[in-house]
């Protein structure tokens, strides 16, 4: 239920706005991209090619380090070998240290942090906002009941909760087929991609509050409209009332504080595979723990390049969240982080 | 019941002429409401318990007894924070009441179930002050209108033409939005398209389309131009005429309610003080603060320039610690003094002001020395001087001129509050001028045009220990209509307990 | 739409042969508006709120603006105090305020600005009109639960009042002296931690004496408090009292009322009509309730549509309008002690003030029951003969009969009508 | 209601939520699969083993018994033994709490030092230059990750120019107080602790400077748009005092309020700072007894962190109280 105002201010703003425009076309690349990963992955993310180790993204000519370890006399000797690195034109940003194309690698990467950014933001929604609807409209015990929960459960910080969580439950990883691949449309690229289930599950239990928070208040003011009221002196139940009346005007704020949400989560997903707790290794922030060990040795685009692609998409998720509050709903800054 | 008008999509105009006396005996009033509470508590939580307080209750409405008859237009009117709205939505059941009856038709509104409810909403709608807020944002004025229809799946049964029951509504909208004033052709238009006076017929609309026989109309007006205003009023009068509505009509306004209102009760922190037929009310008002009201209302006239009005004094107490007996007691300008005290009215007003300073609002005599230093501000030799003290407070409170053993007993008061002792003056001057209006709440008495006010009651509370002297005490007071001080007469008979209409 | 700002432009008629003289050149005026336009430049379009105001304030008068909701009267009052935000500005006209010394200050270096006793406060430099704020020109608004900082006490509010005046007299010339001895460090400790760095013990005495001067009881208390402990006439008693601390010439009051219960807005309209009397203030009181108006005025304006379609005296306007929409505005209003069976309401709305909505015409047409083909052409403002000096109308009827053969065919506005005209 | 009786019913409320806490970490216990002595014993442990645990921990008890056991334990300030290390939780998690606040106050003092200030800039000189920098800082604030800040500051810092460590805590804020009465050369050691703290406060604080700035900038245009500003410039006031005094004190409301409900994300962040500079604290000490599986140390550590947080709480809500003085008197 979108009305036309709506429309047009979601217009004007964008019309006025350089920064509204960035964002779409960042979050609409980054879509794009983790859609059509497949296609547009220049090669398999997974394949291991020792000899192209350590290449440098185009550009730029890096050293190259190999170590080795022989027995010699008894005992073991450590060479280490430095030598000059071309950029290859076939890996246009680098590739890691086994040899796996980093820009395939990102482009899967999006995959994993949009797929746990949109579904962990779903989850939490889906549990948040009935929760918080009820409890606002109603109010009483209930209430009460909830606003402590809530006040217990953001004692704990997300990530610290999270990563508690997922070290209990251990991380499950759901395989999915990835249907072009399936159908045959590509070849030489993972048959399945793997959803970091556990992952998904926590960051959405983790984050529910702030909808409940944010679908409570709004129901509160809601809940003494003069329509809600003049609805229920119609005859309208409760259950009508919340659908019909509350949800609608609620949403608004929601769906600026569920873009909030996906920024928030991705960072999430990002910090908690950077720590290991995912259950996929194809994970930017997985890809930036891996190159953290290569910093000293001068191999810095391996961390580089997926936490520029984790600003880049964060940016332009935060970029639609501002045009959407602009133009929606002024005042609600602040509410939701990691 | 009106069950026989349900169902069919019968077309509305005229058909209602014959409704009024249907349902009871036409004598009957349509709404019948006594005893009628609404409390709300604070600091109510487990916490607060556990820190031994000891919860507040706000008295919104705090036993209003009324009755609406059929076809009539009952004005309640009051200040804001009064409890008029409250009590009109707690009587349509939109709030649940702490206490009292309200009978519909017959029907005990406060014990019905969730169908009979039902049904009851059918019969009874509701016009918010607010043309902003009283529309759902979200939904076009055709959904609006018909809600209470899809809320109710009405018509009953698919329509005899062929029509959908979503077409027939959408009819239905069409002919309620043409009949209020607006073009059929608006129906998918989203309120905020609209202006607030064309907003405020659609909320007419919407509470019409169930065909009520009652409709609660809280501060229509209020928030619109007066050249709007005045085309909301005229709608409302005609369609009750066409219609045979009854109204509750909430209002601030008393022009409004004078214009449009057959009989009006006028409320004060959570009670009626004085109901009875608008001519009445507005030409002799009995009550104390019915006449400051509409003493105070500015006439657009040109007489009024320049006009000095004797304004109440002070604020209105809050609904959380009203005044002991009257609650207008605090504020009345014709209080009722004790059989031992006869002083001009004005001074006792003083004196009880003083009094309910230091009993209710904290005074502190601190106060009046910083007040007094900031004066002399600047000046260092400036010390705390009695009498510079108790000349503030006179010339306050209006004490000069006071005699005898009164003079005696507030400027003994005086002496001790000088002295910082604020309780111990309090006392002083409680024991000596409690009036009979503070330790017995007035009851409303009177057959057509009641009135709760001890100076009308049936017990001659103004009693003088001297009758001789009454006259000259109160004879002093300017501005008093004739009608004001003796209206005694007639009401006489009236049993105390009962409101109008018995 | 012409920009008016030039003083040598004029409008149509005789309207520009009254310039800077008769009628409105009363000897006692301290305040003479001239040609006023005020915009708003929103992103809907341009918003003509303030268009072409004439009208005068005499010594020790209460003068009245009344309209409705969109009449453009407190953007008027706001641009009298040159108090207009982004997106809006004074487009156009004059503010002449009569201040010898100002006028002698001015004489030389901006001859346009100074005419006799009167300069235009729109030619002065920013400083110098912003200084006027307070000890020429002071303002009550209409909601003072709003226009207090909720987080400053009362007191320390209108103490800063007095301070800034005081700072100002003791060294009139230099703007800066304001603040002298309030450096950037003072300034972001009070931010966090409130104290009267920048107010003085005196002028909180002096806070306190005008609490006490408008009626509050126990100031010395009140002052301390903070404004949500106000009720809401208290604090418009309030606001009244910081508005009084720079001992204003004029005394704008927007609505000063609308927020209160009758009795209440009785107490205040008592104080108010008091402080005037015995400060001889000048007040520009605007309203739309045209009861205040006929209780403390002695000259009326009635706007519509961003212009004042009429004024004149109190009984000019009440008694003798010409202006079929204060005819109109007076018939809608319920007669307290004599009820009319129906009354008698203007048809329609208020109108959009957008640019592109509003022709050349007389912007009240469409609604006028009187409308004639003159209607469509612009209206300036015609001394109504007979009648008052001072007595004017934006009304073709001031100058001519109505005549039903020059009627404008009922459906002329309706076939062009949008959602807003058919009502 | 007065500030002091606000002060109480905010701690008695306090004291719920730490209840709460308490009783939510005591329950984890149970969120692992298994018997709950799989939770806290070594993974290699032997049935023996685990049977005298359970014996000691009252495993074997009723869940009330066991609840209360450990709400007792708690109050005495015994949280427990970590049979992974074999120490005792208490004084383990205590002496990790330093270096976790150290680097939380840094990072908040550099936070709210930049922010503010930069806030209330870009507002008053809106569409600026300044302006249009502040918010372009911000966004990247917001929206990068504070780890890979942290990875690529000790890339450009550390490694390229050789300032600033990289890891560890060899010199604290203590020993900085301590050079001021002792032998130690005051400035080297300043310089010292500097050379630790800088990096991982500028990763932590990156985002609540960016965070606050940008509550700062709308908070103050919101404000100065209210009517009480205009009736303050209405009054005669100069536009500094109308600015600083009256607008940037409401301003700083909501600002208080967020960064409150933002300390979860903090001391999460601080985790993962930790992680990146191995610093000595709290969160590494989270993250290492996950991986050993050491439940009763992690218990502890949800504990300490989920207390801190709600007494951080009581304090911004006071400070909430003090600049808004509606909020007690509600």
């Amino acid at each position: 239920m979108v009305s036309e105002r709506v429309i047009r201010n979601l217009k004007s703003e964008f019309r006025t706005s350089a920064l509204a425009k960035l964002g779409l076309v960042l979050v609409v690349g980054v879509v794009l991209v983790a859609v059509f990963a497949p296609f547009v992955a220049p090669h398999n993310p997974t394949a291991q090619n020792l000899g192209e180790s350590q290449l440098p993204p185009l550009g730029f000519t890096e050293t190259k380090e190999t170590t080795t370890s022989e027995m010699e006399d008894g005992e073991v000797v450590t060479r280490t070998v430095q030598e000059r690195v071309e950029a290859d034109a076939a890996h246009p940003l680098g590739t890691d240290g086994l040899g796996r194309d980093m820009l395939s690698r990102v482009v899967y990467g999006a995959r994993t942090s949009l797929a746990v950014g949109v579904l962990g933001t779903l989850f939490a929604a889906l549990v948040g906002v009935p929760v918080g609807l009820i409890a606002g409209y109603y109010r009483g015990k209930l209430d009460d009941g909830l606003m402590r929960f809530a006040d217990v459960s953001l004692a704990f910080p997300s990530l610290v909760l999270a990563i508690a969580l997922i070290g209990l439950w251990g991380r499950v990883a759901v395989p999915v087929p990835d249907p072009f691949v399936v159908a045959g449309l590509v070849s030489d690229m993972p048959e399945r991609f793997t959803l970091p289930g556990t992952v998904i599950i926590v960051v959405g239990l983790v984050n529910w509050v702030w909808f409940a928070r944010i679908a409570r208040g709004e129901a509160l003011s809601l809940r003494d409209q003069e329509y809600v009221k003049a609805s229920r002196a119609l005859g309208a139940s409760h259950g009508r009332v919340i659908r019909r009346h509350v949800l609608p005007n609620a949403i608004t704020p929601i769906i600026v504080l569920g873009t909030v949400q996906v920024a928030a989560i991705i960072l999430l997903e990002s910090s908690l595979s950077f720590l290991g707790f995912s259950g996929t290794t194809l994970s930017w922030g997985f890809d930036i723990a891996q190159g953290r060990d290569y910093i000293s040795s001068g191999q810095w685009w391996i961390a580089t390049v997926p936490g520029l692609a984790i600003m880049l998409s964060v940016i332009g998720v935060n970029l639609l969240g501002d045009w959407l509050r602009d133009a929606l709903d002024p005042g609600i800054e602040g509410e939701g982080g990691v | 019941m009106t069950d026989a008008d349900d169902g069919a999509p019968v077309e509305t105009v005229g058909r209602r002429e014959a409704r009024s006396g249907g349902g009871g005996a036409p004598d009957e009033p349509l709404v019948r409401v006594r005893g009628l509470r609404k409390y709300y508590y604070e600091d109510d939580s487990l916490l607060d318990r556990l820190l031994g307080r000891e919860p507040t209750s706000v008295k919104a409405v705090d036993g209003v007894d009324l009755d609406v008859r059929r076809g009539e237009t009952l004005g309640v009117v009051g200040e804001s924070g009064c409890g008029k709205s409250t009590a009109g939505e707690t009587l349509l059941r939109l709030r649940e009441a702490t206490d009292g009856t309200v009978e519909f038709d017959g029907e005990d509104v406060m014990a019905m179930s969730d169908e009979e409810l039902t049904r009851f909403r059918r019969r009874a709608g509701i016009v918010f002050q607010d043309p902003f807020s009283s529309l759902d944002p979200r939904m076009t004025v055709g959904d609006i209108v018909i809600e209470g229809l899809a809320i109710h799946d009405e018509p009953a049964d698919p329509p005899a033409d062929g029509r959908s029951k979503r077409e027939w509504r959408r009819d239905r909208a069409a002919e309620l939005l043409e009949r209020v004033g607006l073009s059929a052709d608006q129906i998918d238009r989203y309120p905020h398209e609209f202006s607030g006076g064309q907003r405020q017929r659609v909320g007419i609309a919407r509470a019409l389309a169930l065909d009520p026989e009652f409709v609660v109309l809280d501060e229509p007006v209020s928030a619109l131009d007066v050249s709007v205003q005045a085309q909301i009023l005229n709608l409302l009068g005609d369609l009750q005429e066409e219609f045979g509505l009854t109204y509750l009509f909430i209002a601030h306004d008393l022009s409004v309610v004078r214009h449009i209102c057959d009989r009006v009760a006028v409320m004060y922190l959570g009670e009626i003080v004085e109901s009875g037929p608008t001519d009445a009310i507005f030409e002799s008002p009995k009550h104390p603060y019915t006449e400051a009201l509409l003493e105070a209302v500015p006439r657009a006239s040109v007489e009024e320039q320049g006009r000095r009005v004797d304004a109440l004094s002070g604020d209105v107490p809050s609904p959380r610690d009203p005044p002991s007996g009257c609650h207008f007691r605090t504020r009345c300008p014709e209080v009722i003094q004790p059989p031992t005290i006869d002083i001009p009215q004005e001074q006792y007003r003083g004196v009880m002001d003083l009094r309910d300073r230091l009993e209710r609002e904290g005074f502190s005599a601190e106060s009046v020395w910083e007040t007094l230093a900031s004066e002399h501000a600047g000046d260092d030799e400036f010390e705390r001087d009695p009498v510079a003290f108790k000349e503030t407070l006179r010339e306050e409170f209006d004490l000069h001129g006071l005699t005898g053993a009164t003079m005696d007993t507030v400027e003994d008061a005086l002496e001790i509050l000088v002295n910082g002792r604020e309780g111990e003056a309090a006392d002083r001057l409680r024991d000596a001028f409690t009036s009979p209006c503070e330790e017995e709440e007035p009851i409303l008495t009177g057959e057509t045009h009641a009135v709760s006010c001890h100076l009308h009651a049936d017990e001659d509370y103004d009693v003088d220990l001297d009758p001789e002297d009454v006259g000259t005490a109160m004879g002093g007071m300017a501005g008093m209509p004739d009608g004001a001080r003796n209206s005694d007469e007639g009401d006489g008979s009236a049993a105390p307990t009962g409101p109008e209409d018995r | 739409m012409s920009d008016s700002s030039a003083p040598t432009e004029a409008s149509a008629g005789d309207h520009a042969t009254r310039r800077r003289g008769a009628p409105d050149g009363h000897a006692d005026d301290v305040l003479r508006v001239r040609d006023l336009s005020t915009r708003f430049f929103t992103e809907e379009g341009q918003v003509n709120a303030v268009e072409s105001v004439d009208f005068s304030v005499r010594d020790g008068e209460v003068f009245g603006i009344v309209g409705e909701s969109g009449s453009g009267k407190s953007v008027t009052a706001l641009s009298l105090i040159d108090l207009i935000d982004s997106p809006g500005r004074i487009t156009g006209g004059e503010v002449w305020y009569r201040d010898a010394d100002l006028a002698d200050e001015f004489r030389g270096d901006r001859p346009d600005a100074v005419d006799g006793e009167f300069v235009d406060t729109r030619r002065l430099p920013e400083g110098v009109r912003r200084s006027l704020r307070g000890p020429a020109f002071s303002t009550v608004f209409q909601d003072p639960m709003s226009s207090l900082n909720p987080s400053v006490t009362v007191g320390e509010q209108i103490a800063e009042a007095v301070e800034v005046q005081r700072r100002a007299r003791a060294n009139p010339r230099r703007t800066r002296s304001r603040t002298q001895g309030y450096g950037l460090g003072r300034l972001l400790v009070d931010a966090a931690v409130p104290n009267r760095s920048f107010t003085s013990e005196s002028s909180h005495a002096r806070a306190v004496e005008l609490l006490e001067q408008v009626g509050i009881p126990d100031p010395a208390d009140r002052a301390e408090e903070y404004p949500h402990q106000f009720s809401g006439g208290m604090l418009q008693r309030a606001m009244i009292a910081q508005a009084l601390a720079g001992e204003p010439d004029v005394l704008v009051a927007d609505e000063p009322t609308t927020a209160l219960d009758v009795t209440i807005q009785a107490q205040i309209l008592n104080l108010l009509r008091d402080l005037q009397e015995e400060q001889d203030t000048s007040v520009v009181l605007i309203t739309h309730d045209l009861g205040v108006i006929a209780r403390m005025c002695n000259r009326v304006g009635v706007m519509y549509a961003g212009r004042i379609v009429e004024r004149g005296t109190l009984s000019d306007v009440f008694d003798d309008p010409v202006h079929p929409y204060t005819r109109g505005l007076l018939g809608s209003i319920p007669d307290l002690d004599d009820p009319a069976p129906r009354l008698n309401p203007i048809e329609g709305n208020v109108p959009s003030l957008l640019d592109e909505e509003m022709g050349d015409r007389c912007y009240f047409a469409d609604r006028c029951p009187k409308a004639m083909t003159d209607c469509l052409q612009p209206i300036p403002e015609y001394g109504v003969d007979p009648g008052t000096e001072g007595h004017a109308a934006r009304c073709v009827l001031a100058e001519r009969e109505y005549a039903d053969g020059d009627a404008l065919p009922a459906d002329h506005f309706a076939r062009n009508a949008g959602v807003r005209d058919d009502d | 209601m007065s500030l002091g009786r606000f002060a109480i019913k905010r701690t008695l409320q306090g004291i719920g939520v730490v209840w709460g806490v308490i009783t939510v970490v005591f329950a984890l216990r149970f969120v692992t699969p298994g018997s709950p002595i799989n939770a806290v014993a070594p993974l290699d442990a032997d049935q023996e083993t685990r049977r005298a645990i359970a014996a000691e921990l009252g495993l074997d008890q009723p869940l009330y018994v066991q609840y209360g056991q450990y709400l007792f334990d708690l109050i005495q300030g015994d949280m427990g033994f970590s049979y992974v290390r074999g120490q005792a939780v208490t004084p383990l998690v205590a002496s990790k709490i330093p270096a976790t606040v150290e680097l939380a106050v840094a990072a908040t003092v550099v936070a709210i030092v930049l922010s503010i200030p930069l806030g209330v800039i870009s507002a008053t000189r809106r569409n600026q230059p300044v302006d249009y920098g502040a918010t372009l800082f911000s966004l990247f604030g917001i929206s990068t990750p504070n780890f890979w800040l942290g990875i690529m500051m000790i890339l450009i810092l550390a490694v390229e120019f050789g300032v600033f460590k990289t890891s560890g805590r060899s010199v604290d804020v203590g020993d900085v107080v301590l050079s001021t009465v002792g032998p130690e050369p005051f400035l080297d050691t300043l310089l010292g602790w500097l050379s630790y703290i800088t990096l991982p406060a500028i990763a932590l604080g990156t985002y609540f400077t960016a965070l606050i700035t940008r509550l700062t900038r709308s908070g103050m245009l919101d404000e100065l748009g209210k009517p009480y500003v205009r009736a303050t410039r209405a009054k005669g006031l100069p536009e500094t005092l109308v600015r600083y005094k009256h607008a940037l004190r409401n301003t700083l409301t909501p600002v208080v309020t967020v960064l409150g409900l933002q300390l979860g994300t903090l001391i999460g962040g601080a985790v993962i700072t930790e992680a990146v500079f191995s610093w000595p604290g709290l969160g590494t000490l989270v993250i290492r007894s996950i991986n050993l599986r050491d439940w009763p140390l992690l218990q502890g550590s949800l504990i300490v962190i989920g207390v801190s947080f709600v007494l951080v709480n009581i304090l911004v809500d006071m400070v909430y109280a003090y600049l808004d003085p509606r909020v007690a008197y509600e």
